[in-house]
């Protein structure tokens, strides 16, 4: 077997005030699909986009053939041979399907205009062999999530690399489309291309594998070859501990049904005749934890946005304490008690230019007014106290936010939540892009609050987790509820990740969009 | 059950498809739509309106500004904006005016030829917008703080030169062999003025440019998705240079035809042009945060401003008035644009709810 | 509702048209009481004489005064009635009206060629400037520190009426100029400019400014800095403001431009022209201008003797 | 393993943290520096420069922007622009010189005294202000779109209220009871004029506003981060049009400020102000993205404008050098300020890295 094409030598990356990897070595053969698992924020990425020329390593070296490489650009490692299909997108959706794919390539005339029969061609060519035939000039911004995945895996393998990184390219795929990936991978390997593969579905990067390397809080913990382990053994490594630590067992002390939803049905924002959530039934009870479990695109971000208050149903209603929510907008269902802590951290969680405790004040700011102004001392009182409950690391109140890390950044999001007093607490992907440590302190802060009495409602990509935490867990296809399980039939012997998967794929049979 | 679910998507696609081509033509019909409201309504008014040499002089009018707009067009579909195309007008035509009443170099006095001068002014105005681009893409100064400033600064530099006074008679000397220069504002080529003739020219070039050359992809891309079109390997820094650049030797251009149509030169001309130029482009249906705008539409946005202001003058209204329907007019256009696609968001949701009843 | 409305002036405008045909009215911005002024007894005299107008307002850019005159010929108008917008950058819009068979009448301001308009009916400022000169020099007693301040620079008269200022003062060795700035004949930015030059240097006793807005200006900064008593200030143009300070003893004295007059003999010409093909004045006609001061300040009414 | 994780992180969120309030206020000693440059040069030019009575006469100029700009700063801050408060200036104005001059009610014509007139006239700014926030939040026009639409719809309507022409002396008749006016402008309690009285108070007003009370956070969060601020309950869109409003209540007062000391009113008052007052808030250090700026900076920031302007006049510079110097100063002040912003984030980084080395 050849030598590594690709290698990152004791390579490390800090950003900001977190430390995404910590001195990695890591190799990439050629013909061999190279698994990369690790949980959120293990530094998968962060590695990957170092490998891809678009991040430059904070110390440590990137060898190509055996030579020490400079990457200058994602551009620049494209030219080399190495392309990536992004975690989350980076398309243009105002342009057609076949700019995207040969945007900075374009194929040009004799005349120097771009080549658009060529490039038409090529496309439909590419996308045929993804078994996906869309109109090469469809707009992207036009597509569904999952068919923009797609585009962009067509993208890569346009570039025909040595090398090509896969940083979960099925988070919004059907299990059928997967498999179409798969042929195509083997056929690259086949053609001795290097593939790496990641996924939060490790089953399915564990079929695909020849080996499999395992990152922890940006340390690489382990290698071994595919055939040899399993998924607990990769879960192990994965989380570094028993997961019954991570995963607090704990026995829910049912009240009355807190939240109540009636065949709720939702426009999807960004593709206005698509449905984000179809006629969806689901009921919360105070101090009940339930997971929503479903793949990107299902709808999740979505359902919990329209309880929030941000999106306005099409139909349905919403209830709290059997009283209808239906008008209130999102100040007025705060005041209510329904909070929501947003999936997408930089985006909708925080304010960047404001320091933490600001950040952790401003959704209840209201009741530390004393007259006219925000009263220093309540609002300071309340800050720390806060800051000490959800277990902040940071030099204090006045920090930056951007300094801390992305899991102390997420518990600023909970803390800020939590500061409202509220009746239901909506967590979309909390563990998100957090460390072992932090994400285990979330699981306690919401098993504590359901203790409390709260309603908690929470949707998450990872499987184990969908497996551990919730009291009962929904699983979500394309909008529409696909299953339904109460705590005994998960984890320890009951419903397997397999089977998940499977119902979370179930919207494909119903052709409902 | 792939089938069923390739056979899913691509319906609604199709027809969401079909909706956006709908709503990408929608708003050049706005455009479309009040300048013939405009038309109908002056030609109703006034019967001297809609005669043949009415409509050729205000569309000579409108040239200018049309001229200014399609270079705005390029920086604003990058999600940027140049306020100092007004100040460049100016400049370019003190530049004219100054090299046609000749160079002074070591005691003589050298005349260089007309198309020497038209060059030399355009290569100012770009000058001029290089400036703008390298402030914004290397320094990381806001589009309008970088424009604005350069907006005080070509100014000055026009009255500098001018020293204030305007440049008379440029028709050039046919003993000195710089004659002609009138006739890129007097002349008439096949019977339209050469102005109209040089906005019709830079239009094709910008279609070409935006519609069939990879600069106009990448500055789609740019203005659509700065992060992604940068993973590409899209040169966004050149890309958002180039664009001040183009927008400036526009400007310039602009400035050249003016001082030839009043064979003379000055300084303060072209203050607020800026104003119209993005007023044409926006009301086109291009959008400030970029990514979104045609060069018809810009087209169609500038003979909307342009045919109301001379409208009015034809109409008589006062001047008054005139300013205030014309802030009226921009206000509206734009809100009929938002209404539009509010409304087209609301059918499209409708129907998609309508479509789930029917399969459940 | 609104439809209707206009459509009725419509007619009329057309049925005016049949009549006597269209003059064109083109001045400065009226947001000056002189243009306003001019323009009004320009349209009061045409439509007296049975025509129809059209005023509009090229707020001193030259390409909107050109585009104001492409719409005046491709309106066929009879005769146009122009106060330019720069004696070189008016030189071609004029020429290219006479080429379209339209005479044009030049009130105000002149331009720099002659053969071109039908008249050039201009109130002669560098003589009005001398009149304000001289009295601004007597009334100083010939001497002492004095500011002076400047039109647009970008605009012929500024630069006309500062050189008549120049040609008498300079006659007077112990006149001595402290400053000399450009307000762009803006009120607001006289103010502040003035103020800041009261920072300078208080020994002034007096100033001259190319207009009355101007002037005005300076009168409320040398107010504010209790100085006005002391200072003799002189303006151009004859507002009725100005007059009203001069009665007031806030300013010394103002060269008054007969406006009205000035457009009225304009539209007369025309007329003349219109009907026999000439005017039977030469081209170049200057009104004198008035001295306005205290002693005289009643006799005059708006830009004109009462 | 997860303890060293936890006790990573605070170390180096400790000095970024001062780092960061450092950051703060370098950004407002940028501009004070600038300042200070500015009084060091023109003081060693003139003499008459650094005298008590020639800083308050600039102090009193500055006034009228920097009332504009407080204004200015908060919509900058919601990351909007207000192109609208040069007209408002002189809507204001016209509105008093109307009021002044009295109201014909039936026949019998009514002088309103003056507090009433002041009152008047600041509600009408706010009018325009609120058509302004409405377009933008209702009807989700682009700010610069609308606040351009109401430029020239507030000039528009200031002519033809005033018909085009000033009003003169608002000095008031004591007969009428309507006199006081011109206290705004002339007035010196405790030896400092009235404007410059207002401005102190209003940025007091500004202060406790943005850094005591809820609203201020709503509004610092709603520039920061929109998407989270309305998460987060903030009514962003009565944060966002309130913005608008206070901005043309401060364009308002100035007008009357200028209206006062003129004893005149003129309808064309404060062309181009807006640009003199974004130019200010963004050499204070505020971004237009929105979320970072202080009055404190954007006091500062007029100041530099305002002596610059004044001071230029004292040196007998050319007014066509003052456009070209002001021009270079905002865009230097402005690339001052990201250099700076460069540097600060290399420094972090380094930090950062120095810091790990550390823990393995
Ligand atoms: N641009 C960035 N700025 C600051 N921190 C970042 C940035 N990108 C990543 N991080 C942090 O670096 C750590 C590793 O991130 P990375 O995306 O590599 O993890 P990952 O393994 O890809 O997680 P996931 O499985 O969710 O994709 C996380 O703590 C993340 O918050
Ligand atoms: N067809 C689509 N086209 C474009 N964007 C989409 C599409 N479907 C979903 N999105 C966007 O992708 C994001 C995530 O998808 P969505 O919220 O619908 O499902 P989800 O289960 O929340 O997925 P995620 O795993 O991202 O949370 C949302 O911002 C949504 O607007
Ligand atoms: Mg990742
Ligand atoms: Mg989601």
């Amino acid at each position: 077997m050849t030598g590594p094409i690709l290698r990152a030598g004791e390579v490390t990356k800090v950003y900001g005030g977190t430390h995404a990897l910590k001195g990695v070595d890591f190799d990439v053969a050629p013909g061999r699909v190279t698994a990369l698992f690790g949980e959120n924020g293990a530094g998968k990425s962060t590695l990957m986009k170092i490998l891809a020329g678009i991040e430059r390593p904070t110390t440590g070296h990137v060898e190509l053939d055996g030579r020490p490489v400079r990457l200058h650009s994602s551009r620049d490692a494209a030219d080399q041979g190495i392309s990536i299909i992004h975690q989350e997108l980076s398309l243009c959706p105002n342009l057609s399907i076949q700019d995207n794919l040969f945007l900075a390539r374009e194929v040009r005339t004799a005349y120097g205009s771009i080549d658009r029969k060529a490039q038409r061609e090529a496309t439909a060519a590419v996308l045929h062999r993804l078994e996906e035939d869309v109109d090469p000039d469809r707009l992207v911004g036009d597509l569904r999530l999952g068919q923009q995945q797609l585009v962009e895996i067509a993208r890569a393998l346009l570039q025909q690399a040595r090398v090509l990184i896969m940083d979960e390219p099925t988070s919004a795929l059907t299990a059928p489309e997967v498999d179409v990936l798969f042929r195509v991978i083997r056929e690259l390997t086949a053609a001795g291309v290097a593939v790496v593969y990641i996924s939060h579905h490790l089953d399915e990067a564990l079929e695909i594998a020849d080996d499999v390397v395992v990152l922890r809080d940006g340390r690489l913990v382990a290698t071994a070859r595919a055939d040899e382990v399993d998924i607990r053994w990769i879960v192990e490594q994965m989380v570094g501990r028993d997961q019954d630590t991570l995963f607090p067992s704990r026995e829910p002390v049912l009240g009355e049904e807190a939240l109540a939803v009636r065949r709720l049905t939702v426009a999807d924002p960004a593709v206005p005749d698509r449905l984000a959530v179809n006629g969806l039934s689901l009921s919360v009870r105070a101090g009940e934890i339930v997971g929503v479990y479903g793949l990107m695109g299902s709808g999740r971000t979505e359902l919990l946005e329209t309880l929030a208050g941000r999106l306005r149903p099409s139909s349905g209603e919403v209830l709290l304490d059997g009283a209808p929510l239906h008008e209130a907008g999102i100040r007025d269902r705060i005041e209510r008690g329904v909070v929501l802590v947003p999936e997408d951290r930089q985006r909708d969680g925080l304010v960047q230019t404001m320091s933490v405790g600001q950040n952790l004040s401003l959704a209840a700011l209201g009741t530390f007014v004393r007259g006219l102004f925000v009263s220093q001392e309540r609002e300071r009182a309340a800050v720390t106290r806060t800051i000490a409950d959800v277990t902040v690391k940071t030099s204090g109140a006045q920090a930056a936010i951007g300094s801390l890390s992305g899991g102390n950044q997420q518990k600023v999001i909970i803390g800020k939540a939590l500061l409202t007093g509220p009746r239901v607490l909506l967590l979309d992907e909390p563990s998100r892009g957090v460390d072992v440590g932090a994400k285990a302190d979330i699981f306690e802060l919401m098993a504590a609050q359901a203790r409390r009495g709260l309603a908690v409602l929470f949707t998450t990509s990872d499987a184990e987790e969908a497996l551990h935490i919730p009291d009962r867990l929904l699983v979500l296809a394309r909008g529409i509820l696909v299953g339904e399980f109460r705590r005994g039939e998960l984890g320890r012997g009951g419903l397997t990740r397999e089977e998940l998967m499977r119902v979370s794929d179930g919207g494909a049979q119903d052709g409902s969009s | 059950m792939t089938a069923t679910a390739t056979t899913a998507a691509p319906e609604p696609a199709a027809t969401r498809a079909r909706r956006l081509s709908l709503l990408n033509v929608a708003f050049e019909l706005r455009a479309f739509i009040a300048l013939a409201v405009l038309i109908v309504i002056f030609g109703l008014l006034s019967d001297s309106f809609l005669t043949v040499p009415n409509l050729i002089t205000m569309t000579k009018h409108v040239a200018i500004n049309g001229v200014i707009a399609l270079g705005m067009l390029l920086v604003i579909l990058k999600g940027g904006i140049d306020l100092s195309v007004g100040s460049i007008v100016g400049l370019s035509g003190v530049v004219a005016g100054e090299l046609l009443q000749g160079l002074h170099v070591g005691g003589v006095i050298a005349y260089p030829p007309v198309w020497v001068v038209i060059v030399l002014c355009v290569a100012v105005g770009m000058a001029v917008g290089l400036i703008n681009g390298v402030l914004v893409t290397r320094f990381n100064v806001a589009p309008f703080i970088a424009t604005l400033g350069m907006l005080y600064v070509a100014r000055g530099a026009a009255m500098l030169i001018s020293n204030g006074a305007t440049y008379p008679n440029l028709g050039g000397n046919p003993a000195l062999g710089n004659t002609g220069f009138e006739l890129l504002g007097s002349g008439r080529p096949l019977g339209l003025p050469t102005s109209i003739w040089i906005m019709i020219l830079l239009a094709v070039a910008a279609v070409l440019l935006l519609a069939k050359s990879p600069f106009g992809r990448w500055l789609y891309a740019t203005g659509g998705n700065e992060r992604a079109a940068d993973l590409s390997g899209v040169p966004i820094r050149r890309v958002k240079t180039i664009v001040y650049v183009i927008s400036g030797a526009c400007a310039a251009v602009a400035g050249l035809i003016i001082a030839s149509e009043l064979t003379s030169a000055a300084p303060q001309a072209g203050e607020t042009y800026e104003l119209n130029a993005i007023a044409a482009v926006v009301i086109g249906g291009a959008a400030l945060s970029g990514g979104r705008g045609t060069v018809r539409g810009t087209l169609v946005g500038a003979f909307v401003i342009g045919f109301l202001a001379d409208g009015l003058v034809i109409l008589g209204v006062s001047t008054f008035w005139q300013i205030l329907i014309k802030g009226a007019v921009i206000i509206l256009a734009v809100m009929l644009d938002q209404g539009q696609q509010r409304f087209k968001r609301r059918g499209a949701a409708a129907a998609a709810v309508a479509a789930s009843k029917k399969h459940d | 509702g609104s439809a209707e409305q206009p459509a009725t002036s419509a007619s009329a405008s057309s049925g005016a048209a049949a009549a006597g045909g269209l003059i064109a009215i083109i001045t400065p911005s009226h947001d000056n009481p002189f243009f306003k002024a001019e323009a009004e007894a320009a349209k009061a005299q045409a439509e007296k004489l049975g025509y129809q107008t059209s005023v509009a307002s090229h707020d001193d850019d030259p390409n909107k005064q050109s585009e104001l005159i492409d719409a005046a010929i491709s309106r066929q108008a009879k005769a146009i009635i122009l106060d330019n917008a720069g004696a070189d950058a008016s030189i071609g819009p004029v020429r290219k009206a006479a080429q379209g068979g339209i005479p044009v009448f030049l009130i105000d301001r002149e331009i720099n060629a002659t053969g071109v308009a039908k008249a050039q009916i201009v109130s002669n400022n560098s003589q009005g400037a001398q009149l304000v000169a001289q009295s601004f020099v007597e009334a100083m007693k010939s001497k002492g520190n004095y500011v002076e301040l400047v039109g647009k620079e970008s605009d012929t008269n500024a630069s006309v009426r500062s050189k008549g200022f120049a040609d008498v003062i300079s006659q007077y060795p112990d006149m001595k100029p402290v400053a000399k700035e450009s307000a762009n004949w803006d009120q607001q930015e006289a103010f502040t400019k003035m103020e800041t030059i009261i920072q300078k240097s208080r020994d002034i006793q007096g100033v001259i400014a190319g207009n009355d807005t101007m002037a005005l200006g300076a009168v409320a900064a040398l107010k504010a800095a209790g100085l006005l008593k002391k200072v003799v200030v002189v303006g151009f143009d004859g507002s009725p403001d100005a007059i009203a300070a001069i009665k007031a003893g806030e300013m010394h004295a103002t060269g008054l431009q007969p406006a009205a007059l000035g457009a009225t003999s304009a539209v007369d010409q025309a007329d003349q022209f219109i009907k026999t093909g000439k005017t039977g004045k030469d081209e170049k006609q200057s009104i004198d201008c008035e001295l306005v001061t205290a002693d005289n300040a009643d006799e005059f009414g708006v830009f004109a003797r009462k």
